[in-house]
């Protein structure tokens, strides 16, 4: 098992090294990166937290590590920590009084959509510090270019690799950890959990934080490698939703089910829009919803979630 | 009072009336199949494309064009049940919700290709009414009364009807629905399609005062759903109170400070009333 | 409305892998008063459930005059004339006491004799009428169980099956649900009664089934019941 | 093999025409075209910018392209969407291989695209994206935009206000309060900024800037605010579902004023207003770059003047349009001027190299009244602070009258003075 997971991580990695086209080194990027998006949003959508609003923590983390490289000359290495660190803690003040007060539910779900929508709106408010919709864009630094993350396509497929690597990690980890058995009995029923001595609320806190800072991590790396900072792609509903989806035509019940869900609807809408082209303006979308509801129809627990039954 | 002020009261209220509509049938739905329909703006779009086409490329009258909508739209509700939500209602929520979620996708993009992605608009419209220093649209003020009007029956469908009791019933106990004889699949059908028909109802009063294109939905369909939440969910009166209070907290909000920044306003006391009251700010 | 009988023979039930009765046999007469008694977690409410079409059985057969129950859908046995007054009433407590009694009367052959149903159960259950129009749920537990009862009369039932009519009542309180049980078994109603109470449930009923952990253990006139030695001590207390 | 419908049409279509395998030689010229075919902006003027384009690379293949070498358009949908342009973008230079994208509508697009076609080495011609910020001060080398941007539009509106305002509304110029509002996206933003530093520097009194959401569904409150503060000209920048709702709602909340304004977007496509309002924007003005039909045939050149009417037959051919939108102008004009001016050259000289290309257009130098929207063309140099701006452009400010546009600044090519204030038959005109 470890075997094949490190032999995985060594195939990925020696990927580009075999002229790998631009394109689908792009796309590779972009797939891994909401791949840790996607698996740090399952982590707590797993156990019944349903938030729509993970846009708003990848916001703020993005924004908070391109606004501290370009008015402060912070480099990203830290600007990115901070900044998830910062979303992190958004997480943790919308989350803390959700789980103390009993919000649950469809009600959480909205809770954190409005989340979400605010920093998008803030974002475009603020626009004489953000860039406002028009979006910002990191300062370029060609000399620096290692310093200021600043990788091309290479350094950051091995970057991504390496953070969605971890992000798996930690699944594995919290698998295999008491609070995973907590966080299930939680689910099934919260005051029961809470009558053998579980802490809840630390327990969901606790998930609610790592699937916050991992949505925020690859969220922010996305921004990042894109060089291009834009608040309907990084906060407000679009975004939150579109990680959503991917976990759940994965699987997020299973460890490789959001991965394979982000690089499925990547590969969906690309080849999609690609194949359809400019002939049927419409199609592309249509056909994209009636397999979505196909998917969930009959694959209910996702791609991954089905091959795991098979098996 | 300040005129102007005491304007934009009067148009938050009459704001809250194009709200009314869309949260009740939300609220319908999910109350009574305890499913939330994420593509409920979209059908609303449906209906407005359908007044749209009937009224301008058909050649209907307006009201008859308006009578189509309904029966289509019900019909689209009924269909969204019985081949969407139907076969999920054993699903997680998040699930069923997704699955809704696709069928937005699957609106936006047949709108797309039937309609194009110009702005249609209907160019109906009627003189404004000048009160002292206030002035109130006509056109607003006709969808509002009709959207008093359309609660109105609504509320007499519940409270009259066996149906419309078992309706309210099945939202607290659907298990023991089948003791008295109520099959709750049938009363899902019921729903969903008076849940359609308040969409259709919602088209028509949108379509005379917005342009109708294919991401319309987007306008007024996260602070539909939101609305819907803070008057409690499957609370029919609460989400009714709750459209208004939104509607004037956007409106004062914009007047005081700024229309960008009224979403704001309004989303945060939507989530300070979630922290108040988990259940919604009309719970019982 | 003509009478029925009401047989089971060989009923096999449960939940999930968890079987709750096992091989169990009864039958109702019309016109008669059944009891069925037995200790907590015996197979008491799941047996009604099986009758009321709530829960499929595994094995067994279930006849109501000439209808399979188990082949008829739930909610089409309150039109052949089976009303059940569930555990714990499960009024709808939002609803006021004339709209629980409306769901009650849904089906259509009791919408068209719906005031003549109401003036019945008012007439059964005076306090009912003076509370009308109050929520179901602001009511106390003896007016509950009067409603759900009422809400089951509703449908004009050829039998009527009540499930612990008494739990969580004030003794004088059980003393009147009895009292109205009594009293609707004397206008010739079928009924079918599921109760921990033994003592006070034998003097209501001509027979009784005593239920144990899933199997039919002894059956009889609740007379005989009564004297008999072994269910005395297992449940009335050895006296 | 990822193959787009759209490009096998187009070079079919083309070979059919059979003007060139007589002359030709060489492999097709491929060019990439990004536009906003669904999504919000799809219906905001992306579809005529596009269809504009189009048109022009039909005509130029039509003409024998480069000495025989046809141009086959690759051409992609960015969905209004800024990840999906990116994505689009990566697509163009990566797997089709093209050296030059033409083509983005909306700014948000403009600014990621940009840096990365910089980075990439590659030409990215803007026919739309018009906020002066994508390029001020980014010291790009191969990024080139044809059109108009933000800050003009401010200064068509206000110094046209200046300078008619005291003759026709007996109001200084330092006492003419204007009311901004626009909608919040890079456009509105970028030209109400321009707006504002335009009236500071003239000294007009602003009475309101109050930005808004495009998809907002009701600015009832703004109009409130306006009726409060009593503009005497109300200067909106916005798409078409944000300006209808405004006029709808200004009309039956009693707003009243001196001067309607629009810039471009939504005011730009008169066809949809007049479908909407009939004849009550009457004598409303407009600024944008002039749609090719509201400049008199006499003031281009002759050659300008035959395209002028090419773009208008097929345009109307194609769409049915009364009046072709500025987009469709915008998208034709933008497009023709590259491969007429930069792409032949760069071909015939440079063996159509990047470097070629950027030298050729470098070198045009199109007077005024050379394009079938009235401005010349001529790029500022590199190290200029909007280095690849066209510093010929024009935008112009038109006044609406059943249903046409007739141009009313800047003077010298004005049809006559703008009707101001607006007459008592408008529903908008104060009493």
């Amino acid at each position: 098992m470890i075997r094949a997971a490190i032999a995985l991580l060594a195939v990925l990695a020696a990927l580009p090294l075999f002229g790998l086209p631009e394109y689908f080194l792009h796309l590779g990027i972009a797939t891994m990166l909401s791949a840790v998006a996607c698996t740090g949003w399952a982590m707590m959508g797993r156990f019944g937290l349903v938030s729509f609003g993970h846009g708003a923590f990848i916001g703020i983390a993005a924004y908070t590590m391109a606004l501290l490289w370009n008015y402060a000359g912070l480099t990203p290495w830290i600007g990115l920590p901070a900044g998830v660190a910062l979303g992190m803690a958004a997480a943790a003040l919308l989350a803390y009084p959700c789980f103390r007060l009993r919000v649950v539910g469809h009600y959480f779900a909205l809770v954190t959509l409005a989340a979400g929508e605010i920093v998008r709106i803030l974002i475009v408010a603020l626009r004489n510090i953000t860039g406002g919709s028009l979006g910002m864009t990191p300062r370029l630094s060609p000399d620096n270019a290692l310093a200021a993350m600043q990788l091309g396509k290479h350094g950051f497929w091995w970057l991504a690799v390496l953070v969605w690597a971890f992000a798996l990690l930690t699944w594995w980890w919290i698998d295999r950890s008491m609070s995973a058995r907590a966080l299930t009995a939680i689910s099934e029923d919260e005051d029961a959990a809470a009558s053998i001595g579980i802490r809840v609320t630390r327990e969901k806190m606790m998930i609610t934080l790592i699937s916050a800072g991992f949505a925020a991590l690859g969220g922010a790396l996305g921004a990042q490698y894109r060089l291009y900072l834009n608040p309907e792609s990084l906060a407000g509903i679009g975004i939150s939703l579109q990680i959503v989806f991917g976990a759940l035509a994965g699987g997020m019940y299973s460890m490789l089910g959001p991965t394979v869900g982000a690089a499925f609807t990547i590969a969906l809408e690309e080849t999609l829009r690609v194949s359809f082209g400019t002939a049927f303006i419409g199609a592309a979308p249509l056909v994209y919803g009636v397999l979505l509801v196909l998917f969930i129809l009959f694959l209910p627990r996702g791609i991954v979630g089905w091959f795991e039954r098979r098996r | 009072m300040d005129p102007f002020l005491l304007e934009a009261i009067v148009n938050g209220i009459l704001l809250g009336g194009v709200f009314a509509l869309p949260v009740l049938g939300l609220n319908l739905v999910f109350g009574v199949v305890d499913v939330v329909w994420l593509c409920y703006a979209e059908l609303v779009m449906v209906g407005m494309y359908c007044v749209w086409f009937l009224h301008t490329q058909a050649g209907w009258p307006l009201s008859l064009a308006f009578a189509a909508c309904l029966p289509v739209v019900a019909m689209l509700g009924l269909l969204l049940h019985l081949l969407v939500v139907k076969p999920l209602l054993g699903s997680p929520p998040i699930t069923q919700v997704l699955a809704t979620g696709g069928v937005l996708f699957i609106l936006q993009g047949g709108a797309m290709l039937t309609f194009g992605t110009d702005f249609r608009s209907l160019g109906v419209e009627m003189p404004p009414m000048e009160v002292g220093e206030i002035f109130v649209s006509g056109t607003k003020l006709v969808a509002f009364v009709a959207a008093l009007v359309s609660a109105a029956g609504l509320w007499a469908f519940l409270k009259f009807t066996y149906v419309g009791t078992a309706i309210r019933a099945i939202a607290r106990d659907r298990e023991v629905m089948p003791l008295m004889g109520v099959d709750p699949q049938r009363i899902y059908l019921v729903a969903s399609a008076v849940g359609g028909g308040l969409a259709g109802l919602a088209a028509c009063l949108l379509v005379v005062q917005l342009d109708v294109h294919p991401f319309i939905g987007l306008s007024f369909g996260p602070i539909t759903f939101m609305i819907c939440v803070m008057g409690g969910l499957g609370n029919m009166l609460g989400g009714f109170l709750a459209a208004f209070l939104m509607g004037v907290i956007i409106s004062t909000g914009g007047f005081w400070w700024n229309t960008e920044m009224s979403y704001v306003v309004a989303f945060v006391f939507f989530i300070v009333v979630m922290f108040a009251r988990p259940r919604g700010l009309f719970a019982r | 409305m003509e009478g029925a009988t009401l047989s089971l023979e060989g009923i096999r039930a449960g939940y999930g892998d968890f079987q709750a009765l096992f091989d169990v046999g009864l039958k109702v007469s019309p016109g008669e008063a059944v009891g069925v008694v037995g200790p907590n977690g015996a197979g008491k409410t799941t047996l009604l459930r099986v009758i009321s079409g709530m829960l499929r059985p595994k094995a067994g057969t279930a006849r109501f005059g000439s209808t399979d129950i188990a082949a008829t859908p739930a909610h089409m046995l309150p039109g052949i004339g089976i009303a059940h007054v569930p555990e714990n009433r499960r009024l709808f407590p939002h609803l006021t006491v004339e709209e629980n009694l409306k769901v009650g009367a849904y089906i259509p052959a009791a919408r068209r004799r719906y005031a003549e149903r109401e003036a019945y159960v008012f007439d059964m259950f005076p306090r009912l009428k003076e509370r009308r129009h109050q929520l179901a749920g602001t009511m106390s537990g003896g007016e509950q169980q009067m409603c759900a009862i009422g809400r089951a009369l509703m449908s004009s039932p050829r039998i009527l099956l009540l499930d612990e009519p008494s739990a969580g009542l004030a003794p004088l309180v059980v003393a009147q649900v009895f009292a109205l049980v009594q009293r609707i078994r004397a206008e010739g109603l079928t009924v079918l009664i599921v109760e921990q109470n033994v003592a006070q449930v034998l003097r209501v009923v001509d027979r009784a089934y005593v239920l144990d952990a899933g199997h039919v253990v002894a059956e009889g006139s609740s007379a005989a019941l009564a004297s008999d030695p072994k269910i005395r001590s297992a449940f009335l207390g050895g006296h | 093999m990822l193959m787009n419908r759209r490009t096998v049409m187009a070079g079919a279509a083309a070979l059919a025409a059979g003007r060139a395998s007589a002359q030709g030689s060489g492999a097709p010229i491929r060019i990439g075209l990004l536009h906003d075919l669904s999504g919000p902006f799809a219906g905001a003027g992306s579809v005529p910018l596009f269809q504009g384009a189009e048109i022009a690379i039909e005509l130029f293949n039509e003409r024998g392209g480069v000495d025989g070498r046809l141009v086959q358009a690759v051409s992609a949908d960015s969905q209004s969407r800024a990840e999906v342009a990116i994505n689009e973008a990566e697509r163009l230079i990566g797997q089709e291989r093209v050296d030059v994208v033409i083509g983005v509508y909306s700014s948000a697009h403009a600014v990621p695209l940009a840096q990365r076609m910089q980075a990439a080495g590659k030409i990215l011609w803007i026919n739309s994206a018009i906020a002066t910020a994508v390029l001020k001060g980014k010291n790009f080398t191969t990024i080139f935009r044809p059109t108009v941007h933000s800050d003009q539009y401010g200064e068509g509106s206000v110094m046209f206000l200046s300078e008619h305002c005291e003759r026709t509304t007996r109001i200084a110029p330092g006492n003419f309060k204007l009311g901004i509002i626009y909608e919040d996206g890079p456009y509105g933003v970028g030209v109400a900024t321009a707006l504002e530093a335009n009236a500071n520097r003239v000294g007009m009194p602003i009475a309101l800037k109050e930005g808004y959401s495009a998809t907002a569904p009701d600015l009832s409150t703004l109009v409130t605010k306006l009726r409060r503060e009593r503009p005497d000209a109300i200067l909106q920048v916005g798409y078409n579902p944000d300006i209808t709702l405004f006029l709808r709602q200004a009309k039956s909340g009693g707003l009243r004023t001196r001067m309607v304004i629009g810039h471009g977007a939504g005011y730009s496509q008169i066809d949809r207003l007049t479908e909407t309002f009939g004849r009550e924007i009457d004598h409303f003005c407009n600024v944008d770059p002039a749609a090719t039909q509201m400049l008199s045939p006499e003031r281009l050149t002759p050659q300008a003047r035959e395209l002028q009417q090419i773009l208008l037959d097929r345009f109307r051919a194609r769409t049915r349009s009364n009046d072709p939108p500025t987009h469709a102008s915008m998208g034709f004009n933008n497009t023709w001027v590259f491969l007429e001016h930069v792409l032949k050259p760069a071909v015939r000289q440079g063996g159509g190299s990047v470097e070629a290309m950027r030298t050729a257009a470098l070198a045009v130098d199109i007077p005024v009244g050379g394009t079938i929207q009235g401005y010349g063309v001529k790029f500022r140099p590199p190290g200029d602070e909007m280095a690849g701006q066209n510093e010929r452009s024009i935008a112009v400010v038109m006044q609406f009258e059943n249903a046409k546009s007739i141009v009313r600044w800047p003077t010298p090519i004005a049809a006559g003075p703008p009707v101001m204030p607006l007459p008592a038959s408008s529903p908008f005109a104060l009493r």
